[in-house]
């Protein structure tokens, strides 16, 4: 975190605010208003993104608040806007840039890799890249072809690159105000699915919530399930109706799946022996293999049953119609936490 | 048409590294080394009068009639699709209303076994080419078997709608590129919009067009805006024809509303790029009149003014203006053609509704030409899963869109 | 494979010669010339992969024999390279395409995941997409920045895409065969490390070897080696020398990364109770985490250890000076197997 | 420059959107709407002799000869650089053999605060603004830290050579974007290549620089060769200035084997750009007289004609020429800058060699600002290994280069 960044985020702790009963997508407009305004170096970025208040409306407001010149509609480029940012970034500017939807993310790829990523690592610390780019992910919205990509695996295998969901609006303005605040590039993936599910009150008060750590969201010493994203739902859900068969399950929402705090993982299985990890992305070679290889290197002698994986198949996600038989179901996941159950 | 003053030889290896050395350098502000210009064509104004001399096929009556009624039909469809939309039946759904003229026209002005590669806002040259209503709106209700074109004299080699802006632009340098090495006369169409044109994809592609003087016309559909942007905000430029400039294609502009310069420009274009003249960008200037899709509000983002300003330039009316003056249409013809349209739209609109829904397991079976090992039990889990969802949720309370 | 494609190879196979001590870049060649001869909708294209043969000279020769039209310079554009594959390929063309080094692939991954691999699936087959995209890979040849790339594992999380890295000359031969004449899209990464570094003889009559299958290099009873690419060399080293103290290793050439034939590596990790992954990719997210998710959860109980991962470090790889300190080492190999051997 | 005959109101909504309905339309062509020229500059032909009239700063031996200066000591950095490549001391090297006058003179006319984004060919821009020259065989012998660029008045705000080409185009934007947004004086320059002109991302670019009318100046060196591809083969178009056009912004040709043209050229769209007036292209016609890099053999695809008849041309010989008969540089002089150049470029390469090699784990202690708790464990067992493998081959085979 930068200096001036943090002074204006303690600075503000004066005048916060709550926002009772806000959506995951106003909490992250919330965080893009609150550094907009702490921190002039913040400017927000990517179609649509101005006058129209962004196709999420995740941007509502901020063009008039801050104006054209720090709230900028882009042309139709994300190769640009991921490109432009990394020149904002290195300029000691703060860009928040927004692609439209994951499906339209690949363009950007590029720059992340060859670029964002490593801009520090290149120049040995002469240069950095303090930028974060959002953007919607996820199915289960009926949204058109190429809008309901889970891609983040591509993204948290990039090393120099942090990615973080979040699973909350409370989570969503704190991680926010984090990525912002962090010296280093960030991918910052909002699921659509859950924009608008959920409200909880947020307080506005500028308090960012650590990135590179999980967040355990249920105590339990039966199982652990790992997930993280709007794919929390359906496995808090089944959570509960393991617990009303008396299994108590752990559930743990890694939040940034890279770099991966695996300690907290770790230590749960410990304790459980056991783990489910549910992610809506494609299975093969997604985070979650990643988080079950680990446990199979360095938690193996605490496994009492297989790691089990209940995730989106290894297709492409289906036009809206299939979209439901994509995705994790509480029931599958119930189902594979009572087979890790008979397995010991 | 843009016109290069100075033609360097094309030659490999001579190109733009022609000897300046002997030219005479004279005047402050250096030589003119090249030249370009940018035309705009209309033929009918908003009224339907025509302001120069119309082409004979603007009289010929199984031109024009064709263009009018997929005009009319492309319309209807739109209304019915945002109908069904706003009930839960469909899902987002753009609409090219406005665009009429020019999707129509590029859809006429293209030989069955060219090759159109287009956006989600051409239903008017996916109409005129013999994609079927019903398969359109299946593809908009969620199901990819609408992009299985299988009516009668279905346009089998047609690119499916591309959703992710631009990115079809290269493939139509592949198809076309196709069709030159295997001398065929036939050409690939790449119909993409104002904003698409910001993207270095489409910029790839015309450099790769022109490179190898490919059998490909490019339509820029400017219909003013890309979402919420502007054509102003999209690019600097004066025109977007002039993009082609930037690969050495010629190009041109015409009246998007007026269906008689979308046609011509578009029937001169595939004449010579079917005749190994080489690539060619038309730029119609149109404007949709619609929301971007059902999902959007373009009240949020453009004037009520500007939009009554361009209702008034409704290429349908100005269309049937100039058939009825040149008496290719009467009101019996408007009568019988709403009535006939309506009947196709209710009977397609009917027959996609009593579709079933695509089987779980599709999104196994067209991945790969075979299913590979590794997916057989993947594909086996799910129909279990799915079979055993369905019969919990037989209410059908979760999937009733 | 197409009807055509088959007959024409197996009516090849009459005037089959013997290619003497040629290396992997010289079987590369040798495939592409085969295929070219043999199969007219075969074209080749790609940055000076024409007059100049291709900066590896993977190509060198193909110009003169088979002309410009099918052995095709293009602009500098990696997009319109994976793009306009898609068309060829869409017209019934079989386009192989050449990414001239794995770090400037990334352009092409929007057209390689929203298009070629699911240009099938998205017209339930009324197109499809017969492209191969060939790009050098890996680090050990003093390259510059941006030269050493291994990023497979992005390509491997892509449903829809096929992605094959040869180990040797002879598999690079058969397996690129295979890529071509598979009627659906194939990432084909060629380790330049190994490019020069073996020669083998290689049978040119237009055999090719199968694709979604693991080869095994070397059978052992003690401990499951799998790897792919340059690190085989690494890995059948290390098997050496532990043979020498005593130690089988079995060691398995995955080839195939996507889909993956897990059967093979699971019989053979179920014999041996142990598995050490070997790949010199970063290992967070790499596609050795796949591998081992997959034995955490189906072969869990005949493990005998914990599941380790030789692999290149999770940062970007370094500049020439360092890159010998990124990769895998035998040594490295050997110690991760003595910490298997003596877990059990 | 080029010079559009309709200059579109650029205000937000309505550019490019101008009504065509009012234009009266005769003639068969479609009226012209928008037109445009490509010019070419030069000062100093082959032999050094102005055939215009030259500007002020060409007998001003202040911004002359360092300049001159610059171009010697590039040519002798980049023949010390294959030497040490050939030796096994060095890395893959790209030479700028040729194009000095172009490298150099982009450097000389830009300020200490601009910001320059080049690609590995831009050798004497950056001796020019202040690397060092160990610096730049540091960073070809394989080890990042020469990108960190640590001499008095080292450019620290510049990029690190480009080598995925052309991605540096977009940081450009963002550079100036944050330049002018904070009302700085400053500019960004993005020096790419001819091949390079046809990617993507230098036309996004050229399209943002455009809408936000940035302070960036885009040289594009036309070396007539991107590896083996010829000019004529990466793009139809007449000029690679022309691009600009797409973008709607101004662009030049100049003589990029005149020192004078090209340092003219940039002052003037440098102070235009500080000024306000947005961005501009200058498209610089040189050649690349040695192979694409040390790795490359251009015998393969051009010819000894073409060599040949380019060598004529040399910038350095040419500009050398218009000094003495300017009375700027004399005999002497060359006498003792070759001298010069010798002892700094021995003195550099002498450093460069006994720079002791990066340790391993510079390739954690820069990833991010402060290592992730995750990446520890792997720190230290990297420099555990690395140890104990330097123990073992102490002898040093592995990693001798
Ligand atoms: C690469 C990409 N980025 C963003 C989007 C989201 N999006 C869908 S349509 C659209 C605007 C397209 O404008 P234009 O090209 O003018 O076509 P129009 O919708 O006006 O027909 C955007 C930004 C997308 N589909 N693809
Ligand atoms: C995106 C990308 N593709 C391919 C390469 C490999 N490559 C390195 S230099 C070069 C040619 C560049 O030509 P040009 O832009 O004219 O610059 P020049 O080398 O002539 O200075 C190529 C293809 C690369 N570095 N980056
Ligand atoms: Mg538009
Ligand atoms: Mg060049």
């Amino acid at each position: 975190m930068s200096g001036a960044a943090a002074a204006a985020g303690a600075a503000d702790q004066g005048r916060h605010s709550t926002l009772s009963e806000i959506t995951l997508v106003e909490a992250v407009n919330a965080a893009l208003a609150h550094e907009l305004e702490a921190d002039p170096s913040v400017l927000v970025l990517g179609e649509d993104v101005g006058v129209n208040g962004g196709v999420f409306r995740a941007t509502a407001g901020l063009y008039e608040r801050f104006g054209p010149e720090r709230v900028v509609d882009t042309p139709l480029a994300e190769t640009l806007i991921a490109g432009m940012s990394i020149g904002l970034a290195a300029q000691g500017m703060r860009p928040v840039a927004e692609i439209q939807f994951m499906g339209f993310i690949y363009p950007a790829v590029d720059q992340l890799l060859n670029h964002a990523s490593r801009l520090r690592n290149r120049t040995r610390g002469r240069l950095s890249c303090p930028m974060v780019l959002r953007a919607p992910c996820g199915a289960g919205i009926h949204a058109p072809e190429h809008h309901s990509e889970s891609t983040e695996s591509l993204f948290a295998h990039i090393p120099g690159l942090r990615v973080v969901v979040p699973s909350s609006p409370a989570r969503a303005y704190g991680l926010l105000l984090a990525a912002i605040r962090d010296p280093d590039p960030v991918v910052f993936l909002e699921p659509t699915r859950i924009y608008r599910l959920v409200k909880e009150n947020v307080r506005d008060d500028g308090t960012a919530l650590p990135l590179d750590v999980c967040f355990v969201l249920r105590d339990g010493g039966d199982v652990t399930l790992v997930t993280w994203g709007a794919a929390t739902r359906e496995t808090l859900e089944a959570a509960e109706r393991l617990a009303q068969d008396g299994v108590e399950a752990e559930v743990i929402d890694v939040a940034t799946l890279a770099p991966l705090d695996m300690q907290t993982i770790l230590e749960s299985v410990e304790k459980t022996g056991r783990c489910v990890i549910v992610h809506e992305a494609a299975r093969n070679v997604g985070v979650g293999a990643e988080i079950a290889a680990r446990i199979a290197d360095e938690g193996l002698m605490s496994l009492l049953a297989p790691i089990k994986r209940v995730t989106g198949w290894d297709t492409v996600v289906p036009y809206a119609k299939l979209e439901h038989d994509y995705m994790p179901r509480p029931e599958a996941i119930v189902a594979a936490v009572r087979e890790t159950m008979e397995a010991a | 048409m843009q016109r290069p003053v100075e033609k360097a030889p094309s030659a490999r290896g001579s190109r733009g590294e022609s000897d300046r050395t002997s030219h005479a350098d004279t005047g402050s502000a250096g030589e003119i080394v090249a030249q370009f210009e940018i035309r705009y064509t209309r033929f009918l104004d908003e009224n339907g009068r025509a302001v120069r001399e119309l082409p004979a096929f603007a009289r010929d009556p199984d031109v024009m009639r064709p263009i009018y009624e997929h005009m009319v039909l492309t319309r209807a469809l739109d209304r019915k699709a945002v109908a069904l939309q706003r009930t839960g039946q469909l899902g987002t759904y753009p609409s090219s209303f406005g665009q009429e003229g020019t999707t129509v026209a590029i859809g006429a002005a293209m030989a069955r076994d060219d090759v159109l590669l287009g956006t989600y806002r051409e239903t008017g040259a996916m109409l005129f080419r013999g994609v079927r209503i019903a398969e359109i709106l299946q593809y908009w209700g969620g199901d990819e078997a609408g992009s299985d074109y299988r009516g009668p004299g279905a346009p089998r080699a047609d690119f499916p709608i591309c959703v992710p802006i631009a990115t079809h632009a290269p493939h139509a340098v592949g198809v076309a590129y196709a069709m030159k090495l295997r001398r065929e006369p036939r050409v690939a169409v790449c119909a993409l919009g104002d904003g698409a044109t910001s993207k270095g994809d489409f910029y790839e592609a015309l450099n790769g067009a022109g490179v190898w003087q490919l059998p490909l016309v490019f339509v820029i559909v400017n219909n003013q805006w890309a979402i919420s942007v502007p054509r102003s905000a999209q690019s600097h430029a004066e025109t977007l024809a002039q993009k082609a400039i930037a690969a050495g294609i010629p190009a041109e502009q015409v009246d998007g509303d007026d269906a008689v310069a979308v046609y011509q420009a578009m029937r001169n274009a595939l004449s010579a790029a079917r005749d190994g003249a080489g690539p060619h960008v038309v730029e119609a200037l149109t404007y949709r009149l619609s929301d971007h899709t059902t999902a959007d509000d373009a009240s949020r983002y453009r004037s009520a003014d500007e939009l009554e300003r361009r209702r008034a330039l409704d290429p349908i009316a100005r269309l049937r203006s100039h058939l009825e003056r040149a008496k290719l249409w009467s009101e019996a013809d408007e009568r019988r053609l709403e009535e006939a349209t309506a009947a196709r739209i209710e009977q397609a609109a009917a027959e996609f509704l009593a579709l079933p829904p695509p089987p779980p397991e599709a999104m196994f079976d067209h991945l790969f030409a075979q299913l590979p090992e590794a997916l057989r039990e993947q594909r086996d889990a799910l129909v279990a899963a799915a079979a055993a969802h369905r019969a919990e949720t037989v209410s059908g309370e979760e999937d009733g869109q």
